[in-house]
């Protein structure tokens, strides 16, 4: 049964000045199935939503169309008003008479007809609107975090904070990130573990976050609210908590000569071995990979030495289950070797080290406690050169885009030389400076100004060695493109910021999509940078293009607040707007015949092959299947149906099609 | 032919597969398809210029599912109407014996999907030449005069769908003519229902035909319909570089996209 | 002119009652007097209804004959044309052509028990048959009705469930399947056929109709012929796509029976006959 | 009305197909550039076939269009009105050179549209038709007429039927009172006949089609069926070239508040055409399909509209894309 | 022929051409009225059948549009719709159908007088085309069958 109310407005003068509001109400009531069809001179004040509330309960409409503004402006007016006078809010739709029709057209009669046919177009597709309820979709409030640097650790910390349980998976045997191997941090120049090892502690006590070192994600299933990940943790080869963390077993292990990961290989550490001095949890780990015992079977030095015997060699692998609601990623970055530079030397000399390594010449608990040495023969450098954009900004090196990090921590690095080696020359080869940002600028002007950097806009064609001394060869282009030959003790490459290993496999496992350089990719570069295209799922940090300190922090703060306001309710409530693919009695059950043309084209991972079985569970029927969780409504599945089994609630194949007769022939 | 009489007795004795897909000859002397499932009848199998029909639609017949595995005598229409249907997941590769016919006739070693897969890489994966003059031709008129040529073979089409139903990737339970709720396609066969079915068929098919002329052959009433579809496979290769067949997992190229596709005409 | 058989009555809805969410009951009026006087029309048979743009639909005449000047027709919204009836208002037009088929012999079963069971939508076939005897009340014997749905919602003509409950001279039983029932539920829980069994009604002297799912039917023929009922004493009607309704169409036949002409009431002795094409 | 035999020369044909192509549509066949033979609309003399077999498509469109409208309606606000076909509007037809296969099938379908109601539309198109027949002088292996009591020269459903002469010309023997008004019509154009017998085709007796029958009595479970029917696609080719399958669907078209209600050609080889809307469907696979179209013909059609629903002209074998060859499969039934 | 007001559909996207032409109307930009326009909620969505049910019910021009490359509400959408597109301009110009009367445009929710001006000049551009007579012939010829006998 039809009947179905038509309101046209008037919006004030805006509608009635060009179209004939009376004529099309009247032409409209005229049509098949409309119950009411009058006009009002502003349908979205107070008495017009009454009148449609009124009329509603009155003639028991079925549908209503108001004719009047965009409905990108007052659809959830009138839709909330259908529903208050008893009507379900998805049997209302609007007819866009003001900024279609009358705004842009001259008072005439093709207007009011166009009027019409808008109106007309709009009855035809209410009638075949169905009521629709909200989707309900019930949310486990525990947050998964994916890495454990500064962005991973400031998304925990907020959502824990917010009163949600967080877990977080860090691979390594710490937490702490690349920002724990940094010095000092640009543009204020404290000490980057003073900052930060606060956080890791609180990280480690904070009641609501259970932190799992030394883990990696093994698979991930299930969608919003509802997602089931099952994480790999890996054997540490001890017993946690029978470890109290003496570090007894670490001096004791006759394996010494491993170059240490933390140190970017600038230091040595022995095989079961805490990363760094203020790791979380400050617990060893035995590197399998150069334990004489998992190596030759025999050794077991830190068993015996162990004075609680914490030593487990036999301990395997152990996969949790778990249930998660939201997953923040943040899993940082990683700096492109310098062995992607040939020309530059690296590997060849010494004394040509990239962007990390110099942080940690320069840290107080580097290798070198803080002094500035070079690698070959732990001499001071009298001349260093940084250069910039070391495979940055370089499309045929592959990478076309700005690291954003390396113009301020090469003027950082200049700047902690030449506080170190008052005496020393420091010369920056750059193609442009890039120092956007809060006292950025003026802490470059700072690194010329004040502490003489000798910056040289221009690049590096090649490193070559005479006589035991690197020669840096370039152009001087804002002298116009004049050779330049400076003589270096040291070679500082600012190498370009790229994804993390294992990005790729991750993104796969989250199913979230990433860029051509394994970044993972925001669900809109502009209104949605911390979404990801795969609902609860979000990002924080540099695993999703290069970032610096503050902006991953801010954008994991973004992150945790994006996952509270998922978790404020337990039920998280969506737009019924989503995809279906139908669905019958057997022996049929679907017209679907899982050719699976519908799963690459969804945007959001919706869509999954269900597998029908007969009582002997025997399969005898697979069919396409959309997760009304994750489905956002785009239809792009619903236009590439062959057998036209998927339909789109709201903009249904009947609904388009009435539209588009009902525009083109008159009633 | 012995070769393939031998193989395929074989396959069937030792209960590799329960029936061999292939051809016989039937009493008017046109080679039909044969269904042995007695290795004792294996002798029956033919293979020569007359064997031309794309064996490969009854992979999907539920009748011929129901006998059990099957193996398939395949040309290298057949073997890309396998790589689509697996792609497609309508028939599962190790479910089914590839008995691949080389253009020289040849029984082929086809051991798996990988091998055959080679074996397509090698092969000219063009439309069949004499179509490729007549698609020349056609494309040589100009709009005016390709709509009234077209209009001409519509006005032929009897709405049998033997187009369809002899279509290899034409599998779908229910085709969009036999969906009534809209009515995309008008029922009728008049000019106008012939035609939005037979750009219907071609739009569904583009990126998956592979080129066997099946649908064109099957047509009672003569019509080259086959051409449009050709027309879209060299239009496929020609935007997206993909010619379909070639792998068992193949992505649609309408369920896909590359930022950076061309394309002349969007303002 | 002579006659177009394929064109439909012009008929006014003047009734529709929403028997469950998806199931609705038109009462249309011939719109031209003549034709209303000349039409003529007994239980069992059926007609083709059409919404004007649409197309066909075949089902029951669901009234009975004893009650003149309109026809009832029961649907449940299922393809295209169920759909957009389904969407139509009083005074709307719908076109009707019909009757067709044979009909439920109701003058052989004077003097007789009657038992109609049915199942979900099926009892609109048979409830034409059901009041016609009523109607002719006092030309039989007991009447009984199993009626089944999956829930209580899904039982149609409630308001006339209830009369005849009420009625002294009819037995109703109404039953909906486990998990279906509401908590002012009062009739029966459980299966139709256990139900039956459980009521075991006399064979004796006694005609059974059947109407239901090809599943219910299935697990009711044990019961009745446990109860000794005779194939030629169960009678239910067959429904297959039918465009034509004249035997023409070449859709509805079962073998070389033709549902439309030779049915749609078939005694069980005749379905048995049947080759399994329905 | 007895037969009478007339000769009519190769010259004066012509102008029998001038006189009748006058005063009426005359639709006879026509060679297209691949071979194939259709039928057409008073196509000039000069290209209508006389040697062909069988035109890809048989002649019953003549009398059952592959689309028909049955009705025009109107909606209006809660109107609908029916606007009637005009069928007395239906043009006087000739049909020219149908080989005595088609010309019967006309009675075929007679059978079916008129056993029990009749069908005006299919009476008002065969009273408008006139039916020229043209025996046989070439057959094939395709051709079976003379196993479904048909001949080369049958003249059932023609009004004049043509026989070739040795030398070109035709003798013409006038069956029905329609046929005979041409003959007064054009007295001059046929002469007496001589005592010459016509170039009549052989086409071999491949089957007994009672036998047939009476074998389908009680083969509706027989293995046969999805034996002989495993490689059948299921297209609706073999339908829709019959001269007999009379099989329709009928549908709704609008435009606007416009529309008709018409029926069209459909084929009982569709998976769709007998799918109840629950999903259900009584003739699921296809080989229940492929018995359903030889038991109609060979078996229902007999009892019950008392005619064989086939005449023998071979097309569904001859336009199957995979060789179901009918002829074939009944000859194996007459023995099963 | 200057009596003639083509009949344009527009089938355009929610999020992009849908509120550009929102912004026509806020800013008063005056475009020709034959252009009607059908939302959908992304380009993707568009069947292409659709637009031939538009030339079918006598459509005489038709424009589709949507979000810029890269801008689509729904990430790709628009690429889809893309490939759809260029496959679909093939078919009908390899069967003589006029692509001329279609405008495949991008408008942004930006770019209010762009759109406009992609209106205007498919009017004119239809306008000048006149009434699509070959599409309109095919379904007419098909409507009127009545009592013919072919």
């Amino acid at each position: 049964m039809a009947r179905i109310g038509v309101f046209v407005c008037h919006c004030g003068e805006n509608i009635s000045a060009t179209v004939d509001c009376g004529k099309v109400a009247e032409t409209i009531g005229k049509l098949k199935h409309v119950a009411l069809s009058t006009e009002y001179k502003y349908m979205c004040s107070d008495p017009g939503q009454t009148l449609i509330k009124e009329a509603i309960k009155e003639h028991n409409l079925t549908g209503v169309v108001v004719s009047a503004c965009s409905p990108r402006m007052h659809e959830p007016t009138f839709r909330k008003a259908c529903a208050e006078g008893g009507l379900n809010p998805f049997l209302c739709e609007m007819a866009n008479l003001r900024e279609h029709c009358s705004w842009v057209h001259e008072k005439n009669e093709l207007t009011t007809e166009k009027a019409i046919d808008i109106v007309r177009t709009q009855v035809e597709k209410v009638k075949l609107n169905s009521a629709l309820q909200p989707i309900k979709v019930p949310v486990t409030k525990t947050a998964m975090v994916i890495g454990g640097g500064i962005a991973g650790i400031q998304s925990a910390l907020d959502i824990a904070n917010c009163g949600h349980k967080v877990i977080m998976i860090e691979r390594s045997p710490s937490i702490g990130g690349h920002m724990s191997q940094l010095s000092e941090t640009f543009p204020t120049l404290d000490c980057s573990q003073c900052i930060l090892t606060p956080r890791m502690v609180e990280v480690a006590q904070h009641p609501n976050i259970t932190l799992y070192t030394y883990a990696e994600v093994e698979s991930v299933e299930g969608f919003i609210g509802n997602f089931k990940v099952k994480v790999r943790k890996k054997a540490k080869s001890l017993d946690e908590k029978a470890c109290t963390g003496c570090g007894l077993c670490t001096t004791k292990c006759p394996q010494k000569k491993i170059p240490n990961e933390f140190e970017q290989g600038m230091g040595m550490r022995p095989a079961i071995y805490v990363p760094f001095p203020q790791a979380v949890p400050n617990r060893p780990v035995i590197d399998k990979e150069h334990c004489t015992y998992y190596l030759k079977g025999k050794c077991k030095i830190c068993e015996i030495v162990c004075p609680t015997k914490a030593i487990r060699f036999d301990q395997p692998d152990e996969i949790l289950e778990l249930e998660i609601g939201a997953i923040v990623v943040a899993t940082g970055f990683d700096i492109k070797h310098a062995d992607f530079f040939p020309e530059y030397g690296y590997g060849r000399y010494k004394d040509i080290i990239d962007g990390l390594q110099f942080e940690r010449l320069a840290s107080a608990s580097g290798p070198t406690s803080g002094a500035i040495l070079r690698p070959s023969d732990g001499k001071v450098p009298k001349n260093i050169v940084f250069i910039a954009c070391a495979g940055s900004r370089d499309p045929a090196k592959g990478i076309a885009y700005c690291s954003k990090i390396c113009c301020m921590y090469t003027a950082k690095h200049a700047m902690l030389y030449k506080h170190k080696v008052h005496e020393g020359k420091a010369h920056v080869f750059y193609m442009d400076i890039r120092s956007g940002g809060k006292n950025y600028d003026e802490f470059v002007r700072r690194a010329i100004e004040e502490d003489h950097v000798n910056y040289i806009r221009g690049r590096v064609s090649t490193i070559f060695e005479r006589d035991g001394k690197l020669f840096v060869k370039g152009v001087d282009t804002l002298l116009g493109a004049m050779p330049v030959e400076i003589e270096a003790d040291m070679v500082v490459l600012a190498t370009a910021g790229v994804a993390n290993s294992g990005a790729e496999d991750l993104a796969q496992k989250l199913h979230v999509s990433y860029d051509s350089h394994k970044f993972f990719a925001e669900a809109h570069p502009k209104l949605k940078p911390v979404e990801t295209n795969t609902a609860g799922i979000f990002l924080a940090g540099a695993c999703q293009n290069p970032k610096d300190i503050p902006d991953s922090v801010s954008q994991a703060s973004g992150a945790a607040v994006k996952v509270a306001a998922l978790f404020s309710q337990s039920e998280l409530t969506r737009e019924p707007l989503v995809a279906v693919v139908n669905r019958t009695s057997p022996p049929l059950y679907s017209t679907c015949v899982a050719c699976g043309m519908c799963k690459p084209v969804c945007p959001y991972q919706a869509i999954e092959l269900e597998e029908f079985k007969a009582r002997d569970g025997r399969v005898v029927k697979k069919a396409a299947r959309i997760n009304e969780g994750l489905c956002q409504g785009c239809g792009t599945c619903v236009a590439v149906c062959r057998s036209k089994s998927i339909d789109l609630l709201g903009y249904s194949n009947n609904q388009v099609y009435a539209e588009v007769v009902a525009l083109l022939n008159d009633y | 032919m012995t070769n393939l009489i031998n193989r395929a007795k074989e396959l069937l004795e030792n209960g590799t597969v329960k029936v061999v897909i292939g051809y016989e000859a039937g009493p008017t002397g046109l080679a039909r398809p044969a269904f042995i499932t007695d290795p004792a009848k294996a002798g029956k199998l033919i293979y020569d210029d007359r064997c031309v029909q794309n064996l490969a639609v009854y992979l999907t017949k539920a009748e011929v599912k129901n006998l059990g595995k099957m193996a398939i005598v395949s040309t290298l229409p057949v073997m890309r109407s396998i790589m689509m249907l697996i792609s497609e997941h309508q028939v599962m590769g190790d479910n089914i014996v590839v008995l691949g016919i080389s253009t020289e006739k040849e029984l082929l070693d086809i051991a798996d999907i990988g091998v055959m897969k080679g074996y397509i890489e090698k092969c000219d994966l063009r439309n069949p030449e004499k179509d490729r003059e007549t698609l020349a031709m056609l494309n040589a008129l100009t709009p005016a005069e390709r709509f009234a040529w077209w209009q001409k073979e519509m006005e032929k089409c009897i709405k049998c769908y033997a187009c369809r139903q002899a279509c290899p990737m034409c599998y779908c339970i229910r085709c969009t003519v036999e969906v009534n709720q809209p009515q995309w396609i008008p029922v009728q066969a008049n000019p106008h229902g012939s035609t939005e079915w037979h750009i219907l068929r071609a739009m569904h098919l583009a990126g998956r035909c592979i080129s066997c002329g099946e649908c064109g052959r099957a047509c009672p009433v003569g019509i080259p319909c086959h051409l449009l579809t050709m027309q879209l496979a060299d239009q496929v290769n020609n935007y997206f570089h993909v010619h379909a067949g070639t792998s068992d997992n193949m992505t649609s190229v309408l369920s896909t996209y590359e930022p950076n596709d061309k394309e002349s005409f969007i303002i | 002119m002579s006659e177009n058989i394929y064109k439909p009555y012009l008929m006014e809805i003047v009734n529709i009652v929403e028997e469950t969410p998806d199931v609705r009951t038109f009462r249309l009026k011939f719109k031209n007097n003549e034709e209303a006087e000349k039409f003529s029309f007994k239980a069992g048979q059926f007609g083709e209804y059409s919404v004007f743009g649409e197309g066909e639909s075949t089902f029951c005449v669901a009234s009975s004959p004893t009650r003149k000047g309109y026809i009832e027709c029961t649907f449940r919204k299922a393809g295209r044309v169920t759909n957009s009836l389904a969407n139509l208002e009083i005074g709307d037009t719908v076109g009707f052509r019909g009757p067709y088929g044979n009909t439920f012999p109701i003058e052989e079963w004077e003097g007789k028990n009657l038992l109609y069971i049915a199942g979900g939508i099926a009892l609109p076939p048979m409830r034409c048959v059901i009041w016609n005897t009523i109607d002719l009340r006092e030309k039989y014997k007991d009447i009984t009705i199993v009626y089944g749905a999956r829930t209580v919602s899904d039982l149609v003509y409630k308001d006339e469930l209830k009369e005849w409950e009420d009625r002294p001279d009819i037995k109703l039983i109404t039953t909906v399947d486990p998990g279906g029932q509401t908590p002012e539920w009062r009739g029966e829980i459980g299966f139709v056929p256990m139900v039956l069994e459980k009521v075991a009604p006399s064979s004796d002297n006694t005609v059974a109709i059947l109407c239901g799912p090809p599943v219910m039917i299935k697990f009711t023929m044990p019961v009745l012929k446990k109860l000794g009922f005779k194939d030629k004493d169960i009678y239910t009607t067959l429904e297959n796509r039918m465009k034509c309704g004249f035997g023409k169409c070449g859709r509805c036949n079962v073998g070389k029976v033709f549902v439309c002409k030779d049915g749609p009431v078939f005694s069980y002795e005749q379905i048995l006959e049947l080759p399994e094409e329905y | 009305m007895e037969t009478t035999r007339k000769l009519i020369r190769k010259q004066s044909l012509e102008k029998l197909y001038a006189h009748l192509s006058g005063s009426r549509k005359i639709y006879a066949p026509v060679t297209a550039a691949n071979k194939q033979v259709d039928y057409k609309y008073n196509p000039p003399y000069a290209e209508v076939a006389s040697d062909h077999i069988r035109s890809t498509l048989s002649v019953k469109n003549i009398v059952f269009p592959k689309v028909e409208n049955l009705f025009l309606f109107t909606n209006n606000r809660t109107e609908s009105t029916i606007t009637d076909i005009e069928l007395f509007k239906i043009p006087e037809v000739v049909l020219w050179g149908a080989h005595p296969c088609d010309t019967a099938a006309f009675d075929v379908l007679r059978s079916i549209f008129c056993w029990d109601t009749k069908d005006e539309f299919f009476s008002q198109r065969v009273e408008k038709l006139t039916v020229i027949g043209f025996a046989c002088h070439k057959s094939d292996d395709y051709c079976f007429c003379t196993s479904t009591g048909l001949s080369p020269d049958s003249s059932k459903g023609s009004d004049i039927l043509l026989s070739r002469l040795q030398n070109g010309d035709y003798v013409a023997d006038i069956i029905t009172e329609k046929g005979n008004a041409i003959l007064d019509s054009c007295p001059g154009l046929f002469e007496a006949a001589p005592d010459e017998k016509p170039v009549i085709t052989e086409v071999k007796v491949k089957f007994s089609h009672e036998q047939v029958t009476a074998k389908l009595a009680n083969a509706f479970e027989h293995p046969f069926w999805i034996e002989n029917s495993l490689r059948c696609i299921g297209c609706g080719a073999c339908a829709y070239v019959c001269p007999t399958c009379a099989c329709f669907d009928i549908q709704d078209e609008t435009k606007g508040k416009n529309g008709k209600r018409y029926r069209s050609w459909d084929s009982c080889g569709f998976g769709l055409f007998t799918l109840h809307t629950s999903g259900h469907n009584p003739r699921q696979v296809q080989s229940q399909r492929w018995r359903q179209r030889i038991m109609h013909k060979f078996s229902y059609m007999p009892d019950r509209n008392e005619s064989l629903g086939c005449v023998g002209c071979g097309r569904c074998s001859s336009g199957c894309p995979v060789d179901m060859n009918i002829s074939e499969q009944l000859e194996a039934l007459q023995n099963i | 022929m200057s009596d003639f007001e083509p009949k344009v559909v527009a089938f355009v996207c929610n999020w992009c051409t849908y509120a550009g032409a929102d912004l026509t109307g806020t800013s008063r930009i005056k475009y020709a009225s034959n252009v009607k326009i059908i939302r959908f909620p992304c380009t993707g969505r568009i069947d292409f059948m659709l637009l031939l049910k538009a030339f079918a019910n006598g459509a005489d021009g038709i424009i589709v549009s949507g979000c810029h490359p890269n801008d689509c509400h729904y990430t790709s959408g628009n690429f889809h719709a893309k490939r759809r597109w260029i496959m679909f301009k093939e078919l009908m110009d390899f069967m003589g159908i006029d692509m001329n009367r279609i405008t495949f445009s991008w408008v942004s929710a930006a770019e209010g007088a762009r759109w406009a001006d992609v209106v205007n000049s498919t009017v004119t551009r239809i306008r000048e085309l006149g009434p699509y007579v070959s599409y309109k012939e095919l379904v007419n010829k098909s409507v009127e069958e009545e009592v013919k006998n072919d």
